[in-house]
């Protein structure tokens, strides 16, 4: 299951509890945090998420032989200096961990059902430029 | 009745439609010009997973999502 | 400057401090945690560490143009289950974040003046089989 | 004279000793059975700085240190 937070994740918080519970029996742990960047004047940016497939998607990576993975992700607004994003990966060796949380972070930009949107004078502006368009998308199309 | 859902950034209410399959119910979206844009890039899922047949048949009670291009981090 | 500690770092207070200090303008912070691994009846590990020249090493990864790197590292004895080597990378982007973690901590195990001791029944077993020979070694060799 | 110190695992005490060179200093560490395993897997550094060159000149005041195979981490 994915951590959802309303609004910046406490990132330390989050941290602190994932190494005490999962380091035993690994000996690397490699956590991804993603900091909302001051960028084209934008207050923040703000998230729209579909948890059932959000957790469904997250499933195939939850339950690997030679890892742990667990993630959190904010809804809503996330100011700049907040983190919307915090993923950890825990692997024996450094090797297959610094695999993992790259093929992890890439998968769960192309594939994870989430949308962002810019936070510009309180207004929340769809962030199409860094959108991905989904594997099958137009199935619809006229 | 198939209940569609319209995510993140698709400012559209769920609606009910009464269809058979995908190709009855890509029929009744396409005639909405607004959605016409969303539904070149979006993906669809049927009770919460992705499809990419057409002929997937819809039952009542059936619940397909539009997702349109995704940005999650 | 490395970050040297007496035994296990106390990875989450130092990851606080580098996470409030570091941030700002940057978009993805990805540390590495080395956790002592229960591993061949071994009760920890033990280093020695050579500190000005390990800071020499370290200079060419303090000053990147697109990053920020910071390291800890410990002396002596650490135990199964605490942290010896913590580090974390700031970058704008995740791209070159994934390439410096990597990058950074490869050439930390082949270079920087370290030695690892394997703890077993209270004595220090100098970690032979894990060690690397360092670049230029075997001139004084007869 | 010059301070040669053992790094790491190499349990030997600093000495000093009078060279005018590492090649010299080569000759007189040889002299340590033991120490000749450990030169065969160790780098040299002078004043703190890795050197690869046996015509490395010392003076007065330098110091060598011999680093065995590393591993940190």
């Amino acid at each position: 299951m994915v951590e959802i937070y309303k609004g910046g994740i406490p990132v330390i918080e989050v941290l602190d509890r994932w190494y005490s519970e999962f380091k035993d029996g690994y000996g690397a742990m490699i956590p991804f945090i993603g900091i909302v960047r001051r960028d084209k004047g934008i207050d923040g940016l703000s998230f729209d998420l579909y948890l059932p497939m959000l957790n469904e998607w997250f499933k195939k990576w939850e339950n690997l032989p030679d890892a742990k993975i667990v993630m959190a992700h904010s809804f809503g607004d996330v100011r700049v200096g907040e983190s919307s994003f915090l993923c950890a990966v825990f692997t024996k060796h450094r090797e297959e961990g610094f695999r993992y949380i790259k093929e992890f972070v890439e998968d769960f930009k192309a594939n994870a059902p989430i949308w962002k949107y810019d936070l510009v004078n309180g207004k929340r502006i769809f962030a199409k430029d860094r959108a991905k368009i989904l594997k099958g998308a137009g199935l619809l199309e006229d | 009745m198939v209940k569609v859902e319209f995510l993140g950034p698709i400012q559209k209410e769920p609606i009910e439609v009464d269809v058979k399959n995908l190709k009855e119910l890509k029929e009744v979206l396409n005639k909405d010009e607004e959605l016409k844009e969303w539904l070149r890039v979006s993906a669809v899922g049927v009770n919460d997973k992705i499809v990419t047949n057409l002929d997937t048949p819809l039952k009542d009670g059936d619940r397909v999502v539009i997702l349109p291009p995704v940005c999650g981090g």
